[in-house]
């Protein structure tokens, strides 16, 4: 392995003012010094990064820095796996994600996730919109069909869909299938997405109408999506933040407007790797 | 594999060729023999009035209703019992992993010692705690719940595997979506796990059906038609045994009721693994 | 005597002796079809369970396939057949009598091979009862022998086991019940009984008394028995199960 | 640092009480196993208070009617009828589910299959009923008795076959496809990659299958009963009759009192015992398991 | 899904001769009109294609075009996959590989294979060398260890790994693991490797050395290499290939030196495919 120059005690050059007034970022989610391990491994550690209301903020950075493990933080995913620890404190608009008191229940309905590969329930396609609305209290079935209808026309999957509601969603193809997901992420209205490379398993043609999509639900949603691709993080991103793995653990080079990281970035290793020397 | 059967010239090849059609042809032997030997003496005892009339005779004559029925019942109160005991520490093993403290790891380990209990303990046990303490005397109900006992281990094994096999982005995705744990099992998880759950039932009925040693110091030894869970009632199992080892002049009617039982092995099996690839056949079609 | 019967309700639970659970099933179900609102329920065990759990309630009567011991006097006995113990070889053998000193020398070892008796030479196979059967406490009560001076190659536990491993093997010597041993010598198993102290074993010797190794087979109750119970002994005594007896390969007791 | 694992704490309503009426059916399920041991402890405990365990390791022969309580012949027996049992049935098995995975045809090792599935139902009696009436004067044929070691390891081994062969087969059916293929890939034939490769990948199947296989074995009574000859004497050679701690106690629990009840009970317990230490050597070995 | 136009009776158009004559490049494999169905699925049709001595062939296009199946067709691993039919005629040197009468296991010797995800045996690093090289009939041990170490040298493995040649080879990291697997097919000195996306499981790091390698590699060995990252197919490759899916079955569309299917595609689709507006 080539090894990297030490990064002593680095930290990062978040700089979320240097954009005009007009459109000054509001920020609505507060990470600090958040670490997490799993058992004896450092996913990443001490990450200090506030993420802007309404804008799109892309995670780049190579395998295994810990973006998705960063995304997982926020909706506390981690739960679910054992022998995960998390530190630090992140907080959405005022609540304490990382409270044990928190009702994570609501806070995951607040937050959409939509992962990598298209994971959509074996269920009709109906059915994978209905259930979760059902969980979360709506009953009625006229309201029922409307928040579906809307969250499909959302996604632009209403029209090629319309007809088939009751057919599986697994016969749906991987573009529809992701769409699919997003459709019942929004379904719940959630305030903010994360969204863990959710292209790279498609195709490119589905690929670029998903990215249409995110690109469309921008302003609505705060979003937080990773990608492997420079290129889509370069045409949709507001923000961007940069992940390395150092010494094991994942760490936050340098988070800026999309921009400046792209165009002029700070951090040797953020030049570099913008550059397509490595990855 | 199969067409890469190159012509090697390889020696080592040819003798692994040799040994394991060899192996497989012993087998196949020794079992055909074996189900032979069943199918030419039983196959002239069975009729539908075999299946049907009560034993004569201490069983020399006559069929075997009375214990198919007692068998059933056997099996009924033994899958009534493990099942949902069996289904629940799967589901509690395989998915609450934040258990998997002390109390998980000691279930599971002694679920692996349950699992390899012999049956005539299981008898011992069945007839000292079902029997006596319990106060059930010999009745199938003492039977099918030692029997349940016996096939939890199976049951819970396979479930749990039924359950691992699910994706974890299943449970991901759903909780990702703010569904509550029950929720998920219920609706994702547990559709999801039934081709496991299917394995173990086969696995454990089949135990359960040939069981003997278990059953003879439990269920009992009357052959008459049982008219509660309380009466004792012969197993089918234990019918063979006293036919072939107790009565003179029983074993024509042991091969008939021993074709009888493979006979309800296989239908078992087949229609288990029907049920499977119905399962599995559902979820590719939906997946 | 089944007006008596018709009246009667219940269920009586029997345990105790493999070689009489049969026997009394088959009488426990005659009986059920006289008296409709009666349930007969056999369990077998041996002997010894038999005793035991009538003392101890668990039973209303226990069956008991050999003569009661001085320390059960305190249980009721009701003979209900009779039962011989006969030696047998395999059909093959040319050995046609055993004097009682060669039976003894062969069970305790003294003799291994066929030819000291008169047959080929070929070793012997021994096959003894296992311990607690009363088959084998009648067969050690008649030879006057212990159990552990028995040098035996094969332990069997059932009658059937018995003909059918000296069936199985050309060189073996074992004993069973005689009624099982005779029913299946006339289906042809190739096995033949052996006289004892110079008299045929059957069920014909057994009957008139002159066959020396023989055994009551008994029910036992704890207390004086009463109505049902004693509905069902009397029964079971009674020349109306003597063909179920004989159908049984036991011997009907003449009264 | 905070530990997130409360998240259960606001849904008492559903998530708790399921989590806790799952805790109760797996506490039911696992309590079983020592619900056994007390009562099979409670009912030797008379004798073992008498005469003291070691008496069952000392006495001269086991003649519980006579008083002598000596289980060690009966040890060997299990142990014998085990080994034996286990060392033919192993590669049979394994061999079998390589048959079915790698060289018979797909149709052809549907029916094998099927054929080791019916056979690990067929009970254990007509397994016994068989290997009396056919093995046995077999074996007598060539030396007499018949009953003897050799008789139970070959019906031991055709009853536990099916349990090593199911096993196997499974834990083949998971080696990852892309082994098999790398290994095509560099032009090995199909005993090389299934010997170098497939069963390295498989091992941890293998072994639980040998486990669960000894289990069985160990355990098996009414087919041994039938064919082993019974004989409480310590084997020294094939042909020779014996008796397993299990078969001793079908043969004479029912007709046992007292004191040779309890001594019964003490044989269950060795019985426990061993499947104990067979349990605890199959943890050992797939905690020593070196490639996952 | 957008509609792509049809592409009527398109013929690859494999350039072969626009080179210059010094290094003239000589064909190698020739491939005729292949055809590759999974059961009822075609997976690719009718390509047409020659790869010439000691140089690189990069096999691009989107997922699900066949490039994958092409790969196995030509050490026919495809005998694998029951249900599977290839139809047409490959040539390598003078084998007809497709012949019934072929000697597989000579064919996959003389052609190795490296796959996307590593897949090293479950056995020791030595092992996992020394096994192949037993099964083809080296027994000799110091000329298996001298092979065991060239092998290694030449992937650059032998100094990170000489003294724990008996640890597991799963204990790697996955760029070790895939310069263990070339090893693997080097040490049994193969004429020909096909790479299936060799450094798509890789984190950038390991990609980079795994692609310095291969570089490495060229003229010593002919390479077809399928990649989805077109900048890397750009660096490395000498020829490129370009599939694409049509009426659900992968097609050739166009083939020649890579700089002319870089720099000056033929096709409208390559063009666009390149220019990375679709991908
Ligand atoms: N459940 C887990 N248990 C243990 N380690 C884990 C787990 N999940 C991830 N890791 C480790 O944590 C580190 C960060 O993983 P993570 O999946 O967050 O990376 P990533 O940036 O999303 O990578 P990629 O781009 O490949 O998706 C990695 O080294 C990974 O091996
Ligand atoms: N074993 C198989 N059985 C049936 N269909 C298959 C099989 N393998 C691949 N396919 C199908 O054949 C087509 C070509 O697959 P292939 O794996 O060759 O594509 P690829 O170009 O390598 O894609 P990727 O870039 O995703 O690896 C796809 O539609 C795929 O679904
Ligand atoms: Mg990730
Ligand atoms: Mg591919």
């Amino acid at each position: 392995m080539t090894p990297i120059e030490p990064i002593a005690e680095r930290r990062p050059q978040h700089l979320p003012n240097d954009e005009p007034a007009c459109c000054k970022p509001h920020p609505f989610v507060d990470v600090d010094r958040l670490s997490l391990h799993y058992g004896e491994k450092s996913a990443f550690q001490d990450v200090t990064l506030s993420i802007s209301k309404g804008r799109i903020t892309a995670l780049v950075g190579p395998s295994g820095c810990g973006k998705t493990s960063f995304l997982t933080c926020l909706n506390r995913l981690t739960d679910l796996i054992p022998a995960c620890l998390v530190s630090g404190r992140i907080t959405i608009d005022t609540l304490d994600v990382l409270a044990p008191q928190t009702d994570v229940i609501r806070l995951r309905r607040r937050i959409g996730m939509i992962f990598q590969k298209p994971n959509p329930f074996p269920l009709s396609i109906r059915r994978n919109l209905e259930f979760p609305l059902r969980e979360h209290g709506l009953r009625d079935r006229t309201q029922l069909s409307t928040a579906i209808e809307t969250a499909l026309r959302d996604v632009g999957l209403w029209d090629e869909v319309k007809d088939r509601l009751d057919s599986p969603a697994l016969a749906l193809s991987g573009g529809q299938q992701q769409r699919l997901c997003i459709a019942r992420a929004l379904a719940l209205s959630p305030e903010m997405l994360l969204m863990d490379e959710p292209c790279s398993a498609l195709d490119p043609i589905s690929s670029g109408i998903v990215e249409d999509l995110i690109v469309r639900l921008r302003g609505r949603y705060t979003i937080l999506i990773v990608t492997h691709n420079l290129a889509q993080a370069r045409r949709i991103a507001n923000d961007a933040a940069l992940f390395w793995v150092h010494n094991g653990a994942g760490r936050l080079i340098e988070a800026g407007p999309a921009k400046q990281i792209f165009e002029d970035p700070r951090d040797p290793l953020t030049a570099a790797y913008v550059s397509g020397m490595r990855g | 594999m199969v067409k890469t059967l190159s012509r090697s010239q390889n020696p080592r090849e040819w003798l692994a060729f040799v040994l394991v059609w060899g192996a497989a042809a012993v087998v196949t032997a020794t079992f055909c023999w074996l189900l032979g030997d069943i199918l030419w003496h039983g196959l002239s005892r069975l009729s539908w009035t075999f299946l049907t009339a009560p034993p004569e005779s201490a069983g020399r004559r006559g069929g075997i209703g009375p214990i198919l029925v007692s068998t059933f019942l056997i099996l009924g109160v033994c899958l009534a019992v493990s099942l949902p005991i069996g289904v629940g520490t799967a589901v509690l093993l395989a998915e609450f992993t934040l258990d998997q403290g002390l109390f998980g790891r000691m279930t599971r380990r002694s679920l692996d010692v349950l699992a390899g209990v012999p049956s005539i303990v299981f008898g011992l046990f069945g007839n000292a705690f079902f029997c006596k303490t319990l106060g059930l005397g010999f009745s199938i109900l003492s039977g099918g719940l030692t029997l349940a006992c016996m096939v939890l281990p199976i049951l819970i094994r396979s479930t749990e595997e039924g359950f691992r096999a699910v994706p974890a982005s299943y449970r991901l995705s759903a909780a990702a979506l703010g569904l509550s744990r029950t929720t998920t099992l219920l609706h994702l998880l547990l559709p999801a796990a039934v081709p496991g759950l299917i394995v173990g039932l086969v696995l454990g009925v089949g135990r359960a059906i040939a069981e003997t040693a278990a059953l003879i110091f439990t269920s009992g030894y009357v052959d008459r038609m049982p008219e509660s869970l309380l009466d004792s009632g012969r197993a089918l199992s234990i019918h063979i045994f006293d036919l072939s080892m107790n009565v003179s002049g029983g074993d024509a009617n042991a091969y008939g009721s021993a074709l009888v039982l493979v006979v309800l092995l296989l239908l078992i099996n087949g229609t288990a693994s029907w049920l499977a690839t119905v399962g599995l056949h559902r979820k590719i079609v939906t997946v | 005597q089944t007006t008596g019967t018709n009246q009667l309700s219940g269920k009586l639970v029997v345990t105790g002796a493999s070689t009489l659970a049969p026997l009394i099933s088959e009488i426990g179900k005659r009986f059920e079809s006289l008296s409709p609102n009666v349930r007969v329920d056999v369990q077998t065990g041996g002997s010894s369970r038999g005793v035991a759990d009538a003392r101890q309630g668990l039973a209303d009567i226990g069956m008991v396939s050999r003569a009661i011991k001085d320390e059960e006097k305190d249980l009721h006995a009701f003979p209900v057949a009779r039962d011989g113990v006969g030696i047998i070889l395999h059909k093959d053998n040319p050995v046609q009598s055993l004097t009682d000193e060669q039976v003894i020398a062969i069970y305790t070892g003294k003799i291994t091979n066929w030819k000291d008796v008169g047959g080929k030479d070929a070793a012997i196979t021994v096959v003894n009862k296992a311990e607690g059967r009363s088959t084998l406490e009648v067969f050690l009560h008649y030879f006057k022998l212990k159990n552990a001076d028995v040098k035996a190659q094969v332990v069997i536990g059932d009658n059937e086991q018995g003909v059918k491993t000296v069936a199985g093997s050309r060189h073996a010597i074992g004993y069973v019940s005689i009624g099982t041993a005779e029913y299946d010598e006339s289906q042809g198993v190739p096995i033949k009984l052996l006289q004892t102290g110079g008299v045929t074993a059957s069920t014909e010797t057994v009957r008139n008394g002159t066959f020396p190794i023989s055994r009551p087979l008994h029910i036992v109750t704890r207390t004086q028995p009463a109505g049902l119970t004693t509905a069902f002994i009397d029964y079971a005594q009674s020349k109306a199960v003597h063909d179920i007896i004989a159908q049984q390969y036991f011997v009907p007791l003449v009264n | 640092m905070t530990s997130l694992h409360s998240n259960t704490l606001f849904h008492w309503s559903t998530d708790d009480c399921l989590c806790w009426f799952l805790r109760g059916l797996a506490a039911v399920a696992g309590t079983i196993v020592i619900v056994i041991v007390t009562f099979l402890i409670m009912e030797a405990l008379p004798v073992l208070q008498r005469i003291g365990l070691l008496r069952f390791f000392t006495d001269p022969s086991w003649h519980p009617a006579e008083g002598f309580y000596n289980l060690t012949p009966m040890l060997w027996g299990t142990l014998f009828a085990m080994a034996g049992s286990v060392l033919i049935a192993t590669p049979l098995g394994i061999l079998s589910a390589v048959f079915c995975h790698y060289y018979a045809p797909v149709s052809l090792g549907r029916l094998y299959r099927r054929l080791i599935e019916l056979l690990a139902g067929i009970p254990s009696v007509v397994y016994g009923f068989w290997g009396l009436v056919v093995l046995v004067p077999m074996i007598g044929e060539i030396h007499p008795p018949g009953p003897s070691l050799l008789a139970g390891i070959l019906i031991l081994t055709i009853m536990i076959l099916p349990t090593i062969a199911l096993m196997a087969d499974a834990s083949l059916a998971n080696v990852p496809q892309q082994y098999l293929r790398g290994a095509a890939a560099l032009g090995l034939p199909r005993w090389a990659t299934i010997r170098g490769v497939v069963f390295p990948a498989a091992k941890s199947g293998l072994f639980t299958g040998v486990i669960l296989e000894t289990g069985r074995a160990i355990g098996e009574t009414m087919a041994i009963l039938m064919v082993c000859g019974n004989v409480v004497q310590t084997p020294s050679s094939l042909l020779d009759p014996v008796r397993t701690l299990t078969a001793n106690i079908a043969l004479e629990m029912a007709y046992a009192l007292g004191d040779h009840r309890a001594a019964l009970f003490v044989s269950g317990l060795v019985l426990m015992a061993m499947i104990v230490a067979l349990a605890i050597a199959a943890e050992w070995i797939s905690r020593g398991r070196i490639y996952g």
